[in-house]
């Protein structure tokens, strides 16, 4: 038994020599958090995040004189977790910014923002209410929310003739995006609303719920279904019944490309609304094209939309700190509201009196490409719908007063 | 008095030059540490392993949260709202539970800890479903707000050490050995005239009481909580903790529930497939050292004063 | 005075099986009373039942008068009735002392009790040392039960189930696994309780119940064959053909 | 009524899908008392060897299929022997714990080595279509999938009830002292029996691969359901767990059809009652404490 235990003992340890990398600490850096999914069936996701801000971090080069120090933490795509890393970041590395947060992670970061008290961009976050009714002054938004896609979704029924006359039906998790997304869908007038499901988060046998779209007869199915692995499974499986044939798949948010290209063929049943960022926009910004051939050099891949969005993001904070002349949270906070920045997105700025970026959206279906490129064979035709159709009000018209 | 003098050991930690993330991090451990305990005795004391302890904790936490953010957030008015919560749950829950034992214990408490996750999803108008309940305000004692970072943690610290003396206390009254005894054998047990499912029934409800204390800290150190404190992978890393520490030691848990923080930040910082490092090292306490880290300190303090043993 | 225990026309059914057929026995008061019977005769099953660990199909089980047919064990235990059994079943992680510790305090109803050291009861600890003593454990009591020899343990068992104070024990095989010498012990021992304290014995050992016994009850294919006094049982034709020629078959 | 039947439908085919996770389970429990918590890891294994044997091996589809749990068995066999039979003579819950752990390592690896990304396989040529049953699309490989596992199934009972090994492993759930005492060598027989449970899973695993895409965590649901469906049919019962199959699957399949969010709730919930009043399990004599 003691030559099982040091045996097991001595596995141990090597086991952590293999895995352990500590990073080098570089004195004089400016410390940028990046607070993201680096593990579980999410992690392609956060691949993407981290993947943007670091072709944007090398794009802008030094910031006041000095290089940017990435230190990067994993959030467990657990709100809980995050808070705590996020505290581990300004506490233990004395970040002066984080990056990289999702909707859950942004949510739970909100309540402790005051104490945090860095700025936190964040680029992959839907919920309305974090600009919104819960807009906190240190938390600061690239990506468009959720309010903002379902107005684009106005527009691309009005662009696509397929979707005009057909019967809506929401399939989605059962999340409060998801009903948010329902209820979006209702109010667009003439649109013939058949019904909708939610299903329990873990779904993995998507049937029960296929077989409602089918018997109410649907034509146009929208599916605010988790970005990954449920929404794989499940546009797998809507095409494995046939489904595809009979609906149109509409996404109430723009599908990553790693899933575009995952999905293959089967991609080009999906049109997508509320895109926060789309690589063809290269077709008509030149910025885009230069970061996605930055971000083809670094990574071997197309630019996807969390990347692009993250890299935005980034490129927010650097340009900040840069106007701030120092990066001192305060000041840093006091740039992010008046600058404006040629992103990969296009131009964006921040809402006066608020901390929701003017943004444009991208609207328009998946199609297969004349000719690949940065090795994607399948891409979203983007029209941009832009940020002043989508944002019409103030910040405190929409229940933001940061006081 | 050991625990008097650990506490007051841990205490002056933030004073001596401890670090702000450390604190941060042992006040996370010292509320897991709650939580670990009361999963003691269920498990270590009783013998009922259960894989739904989440539910108790998380419930403290909804229930600690929505009152502090809707009504008050004096943290004594809240402590009792949020006990008061959990108690009368689990004289409800642990009334049908602990009429079984063994396996059927451990999958009918998952199954109701998830359960109450899906609740904790639907029941929108309270909990805010997925996204969860945020923007919980610190608590106030006395009218004085307990800010984050060493006030939070004091409070952690006086509360452990409350919860340390009740419990010690428990364990070493006719009521804790009537639970080894149910542990040992429920049938023995009976044959001397213990009542085995009411004694199981009170174990059950004090185990969620103190649970509910920590879930009661654990909403104000993280301003918010969300279903995933009810999801069953998180009734795992307690089960995890407490084992690693060493059962039916009251101490042993405490011990297993900071390690287990400081790993797992270190771990999730260091390495992409943590899990694989994670369930290494569970498996070989599990597999080599059955009495947990409780039972190799106190086999190196055999050695090294041999005498005193 | 009622008689400790009253059995009327107990039966158990095991799925189709009818283990236990219309049992009646009574115990006098101050009397070892054995059960005996071959393999699979239903003496365990009786014993079950009349102890709360499994409830009756049919029929009543007094006990001091007191119909008690179907309480928990608990309640029987409270009732007085303590009883062993076959399989050693002691608190092995406890010590031997707080083994029968445990007995005398549920004996004094304190058993709930949270707030108070369990070594601060009295009572209960002058009874456990009273019984430790008289039954010859005393030099074991700081030691875990698991670590006692298995005669030791046998007794522990006994020990437990005295520390109830009970008006009647039922010990189950108390020999099972014991050598000749240590099964003579246990005899005088029986004896010895018997004197304050009424006994229903199920055994396997002959010599030992012929012995000892006051009365004994003879059951095959669970119903009683026969009953009375040691030497009755003994001659009666019944109990030679159905029970003790196969006992001679085995001693073969 | 068509949309009753569709989901009833449902509940058939992922119930036959069910059966060859769920008799594992049971075999290993009723034989070792193992409570196998790595079990769905061994599942998720299974769709990474498939992948193996296509990408890695290039082999065809069904080819691989054979493969996939050819490759798992070793690996089972060598925890059986490395974890579990060591602790055969603490409590059985420790089982539970030290799979536990097990499936928490089996996750990390599989991510380690393949990424945490998904791979979706398209089923096989000529199945990649679908069927008409009574107005009804339903895609042909998901019936294929369920004949299939039906069949080996099937298999599994014919070798408990027919062989000699059959006999030994019958002999040893009813009274693993007895068996032992009339020479049954258990110690091996286990390991046997845990691999081969294993390879049921695995070959489950990669069977489903072109319904449920595989990723590191696919055997997380499917432990859950096959749980429930062996802890219902009562542990270590394999009939029982036939039933409790087809019943968690239909009640996934018809509650996803009705009450869709709160589905999966009500399930635990009725699973939680059956046990209450049944801990041993609802259907048949099975052993729980």
């Amino acid at each position: 038994m003691r030559l099982l235990q040091s045996a097991l003992f001595g596995l141990f340890a090597l086991s952590l020599c293999l895995f352990a990398n500590g990073p080098a600490v570089a004195q004089d850096a400016v410390k940028i958090g990046v607070l993201t999914i680096r593990s579980g069936p999410a992690k392609p996701i956060g691949d993407d995040i981290l993947a943007g801000i670091e072709t944007a971090t090398q794009m802008y080069g030094p910031v006041l004189g000095s290089p940017v120090e990435l230190v990067i933490e994993e959030s467990l795509f657990n709100p809980q977790q995050a808070v705590t890393k996020a505290t581990k970041l300004v506490q233990q590395n004395q970040v002066s910014g984080i990056l990289g947060t999702s909707t859950i992670e942004t949510l739970a970061l909100l309540s402790v923002a005051d104490r945090l008290g860095v700025p936190i961009i964040t680029s992959n976050s839907g919920s309305a209410a974090i600009t919104r009714e819960r807009c906190n002054r240190w938390v600061f938004r690239t990506n468009a929310e959720d309010l903002m896609s379902a107005l684009s979704l106005q527009e691309l029924v009005r662009l696509t003739p397929e979707l005009q006359g057909a019967k809506w039906f929401t399939l989605g998790h059962d999340y409060p995006w998801s009903r948010l997304v329902a209820e979006s869908v209702k109010g667009v007038e003439n649109l013939e609303y058949v019904g909708d499901t939610f299903a329990p988060l873990d779904t993995t046998d998507w049937a029960p719920f296929i077989a409602q779209a089918r018997a109410a007869g649907a034509t146009a199915v929208i599916m605010p279904v988790t970005l990954g692995t449920p929404l794989l499974q499940f546009i797998q499986q809507a095409n494995e019944f046939g489904l595809t044939n009979e609906a149109m798949l509409v996404s109430p948010i723009g599908l990553p490309d790693w899933l575009v290209a995952k999905l293959g063929e089967t991609s080009t049943h999906v049109v997508s609304a509320g895109s926060w960022a789309a690589w063809r926009y290269e077709e008509s910004d030149s910025t885009t094209r230069d970061f996605n051939e930055a971000f083809f050099e670094m990574h071997g891949r197309v630019a996807g939309m969390q990347a692009l969005q993250s890299a935005s993001a980034a490129l927010m904070l650097y340009n900040a700190i840069t106007k701030a002349g120092s990066a001192e949270p305060e000041a840093v906070v006091g740039a992010l509201e008046t600058i404006e920045v040629n992103t990969p997105v296009g131009p964006l700025m921040f809402q006066p009196d608020g901390r929701q970026a003017l943004v444009p959206l991208f609207l328009g279906p998946y199609e297969a490409l004349d000719t690949p490129r940065y090795g994607a064979s399948f891409g979203q035709r983007a029209t941009a719908f832009p940020a002043s159709k989508s944002l019409p009000k103030t910040a405190a018209e929409y229940g933001c007063n940061l006081g | 008095m050991t625990i008097a003098v650990v506490a007051g050991l841990l205490a002056i930690l933030p004073f001596v030059g401890a670090a702000p993330f450390t604190i941060t991090l042992l006040t996370e451990g010292l509320i897991f540490a709650i939580w670990a305990m009361s999963l003691d005795i269920l498990v270590g004391y009783t013998g009922l392993v259960t894989f739904g302890h989440a539910a108790a904790f998380g419930l403290g936490s909804y229930a600690a949260g929505f009152f502090a953010r809707e009504v008050t957030t004096d943290f004594f008015v809240t402590l009792l709202f949020a006990e008061v919560v959990v108690i009368a749950v689990a004289v409800t829950i642990g009334f049908v539970v602990t009429r079984v034992s063994g396996i059927a214990f451990a999958i009918i408490s998952l199954c109701i800890a998830q359960v109450l996750f899906q609740i904790a999803v639907a029941w929108r108008d309270v909990t805010e479903g997925m996204d969860g309940l945020v923007g919980v305000p610190l608590p106030k004692m006395f009218g004085v707000t307990i800010n984050a970072g060493t006030e939070l943690y004091l409070l952690t610290v006086v509360t452990l050490a409350a919860v340390c003396i009740g419990l010690r206390r428990l364990v070493e009254s006719p009521f804790g050995r009537t639970l080894q005894a149910i542990r040992t054998n429920e049938d023995r047990a009976a044959a001397v005239g213990i009542n085995v499912r009411l004694n199981k029934w009170l174990a059950f409800i004090i185990s969620w009481a103190v649970a509910g204390v920590g879930g009661t800290l654990m909403v104000f150190l993280k301003a918010g909580t969300t279903p995933m404190s009810l999801h069953w992978t998180e009734s795992g890393n307690v089960l995890v903790m407490t084992i690693f520490g060493g059962l039916g030691t009251l101490f042993g848990p405490v011990i297993g529930a900071i390690s287990f923080v400081f790993l797992r930040d270190e771990f999730t910082t260091r390495f992409e497939a943590w899990q694989l490092a994670f369930g290494f090292v569970f498996v070989v306490v599990v597999l080599a050292f059955p009495t947990g880290l409780a039972g190799i300190i106190a086999r190196v303090w055999r050695s090294l004063w041999p005498v005193r043993s | 005075m009622a008689s400790p225990l009253v059995v009327r026309e107990l039966s158990k059914d095991f799925g189709a099986l009818r283990a236990v057929d219309g049992v009646s026995l009574e115990i006098q008061d101050g009397q070892v009373h054995s059960l005996i019977g071959p393999n699979g005769a239903g003496k365990t099953t009786v014993f079950n039942c009349v102890s709360g660990f499994l409830r009756p199909a049919g029929g009543q089980v007094l006990l001091d008068g007191l119909d008690v047919t179907g309480w928990p064990a608990h309640r029987l235990v409270a009732a007085g009735l303590a009883r062993t059994f076959q399989i050693t079943k002691v608190f092995g992680d406890l010590t031997v002392f707080e083994n029968v510790a445990l007995g005398a305090r549920s004996r004094l109803g304190r058993n709930l009790q949270m707030w108070r050291d369990a070594r601060n009861v009295a009572d209960a600890q002058a009874g456990a040392e009273e019984i430790l003593d008289m039954l010859g454990l005393a030099e074991h009591a700081g030691a875990n039960a698991d670590h006692l020899a298995h005669g030791d343990k046998r007794i522990l068992e006994i020990a437990i189930a005295l520390a109830l104070r009970p008006r009647l024990l039922m010990l189950d095989e108390p020999t099972a696994g014991m050598s000749p010498g240590e099964t003579a012990h246990i005899g005088d021992l029986i004896r010895r309780i018997a004197k304050h304290t009424s006994v229903l014995l199920v055994e396997h050992d002959m010599e030992m119940v012929l012995g000892i016994s006051d009365e004994i009850t003879v059951m095959t294919q669970g119903r009683v064959i026969a009953s009375g006094t040691p030497d009755a049982v003994s001659r009666d034709p019944h109990v030679q053909d159905a029970y003790l020629g196969e006992v001679d078959v085995m001693n073969l | 009524m068509n949309f009753f039947f569709v989901s009833v439908l449902n509940g058939v085919v992922y119930g036959c899908f069910l059966l060859l996770t769920s008799l594992g389970l049971s075999l290993v429990f009723g034989l070792g008392r193992v409570v196998n918590f790595a079990h769905g890891a061994l599942y998720a294994l299974g769709g990474y060897a498939l992948i193996v044997g296509m990408h890695g091996a290039g082999a065809g589809y069904w080819p691989a299929l054979i493969l996939a749990p050819l490759l798992v068995v070793p690996v089972a066999i060598l925890i059986e022997r490395v974890a579990i039979f060591p602790i055969r003579h603490r409590p059985e819950i420790y089982t539970l714990l030290v799979t536990f752990g097990i499936s928490f390592m089996i996750v990390g690896a599989i991510e380690y080595a393949f990424g945490t990304g998904t791979t979706l396989l398209p089923p096989p040529a000529p199945f990649v279509t679908t069927v008409d049953i009574f107005g009804n699309q339903y895609p042909v490989y998901r019936l294929l999938a369920a004949v299939v596992s039906l069949f080996v199934s099937a298999g599994v009972f014919a070798v408990i009830l027919f062989t000699p090994v059959g006999l030994r492993i019958r002999a040893v759930t009813d009274d693993p002292g007895m068996a032992e005492a009339l020479g049954v060598n258990t110690k091996w027989l286990l390991t046997l029996v845990f691999g081969c449970a294993a390879g049921l899973a695995a070959f489950a695993g990669a069977l489903g691969a072109p319904i449920f895409a595989v990723h590191p965590e696919m055997g997380t649901n499917i432990l859950l359901d096959s749980f429930l469906a062996v802890i219902l049919g009562g542990l270590g019962n394999l009939a029982g767990s036939v039933i409790g199959a087809f019943v968690v699957a239909l009640a996934k399949s018809i509650g996803g059809g009705y009450v869709t969010d709160w589905s999966i709730a009500v399930l635990f919930l009725v699973v939680a009652i059956a046990l209450i009043f049944r801990p041993t399990g609802v259907f048949g004599r099975g052993r729980v404490a």
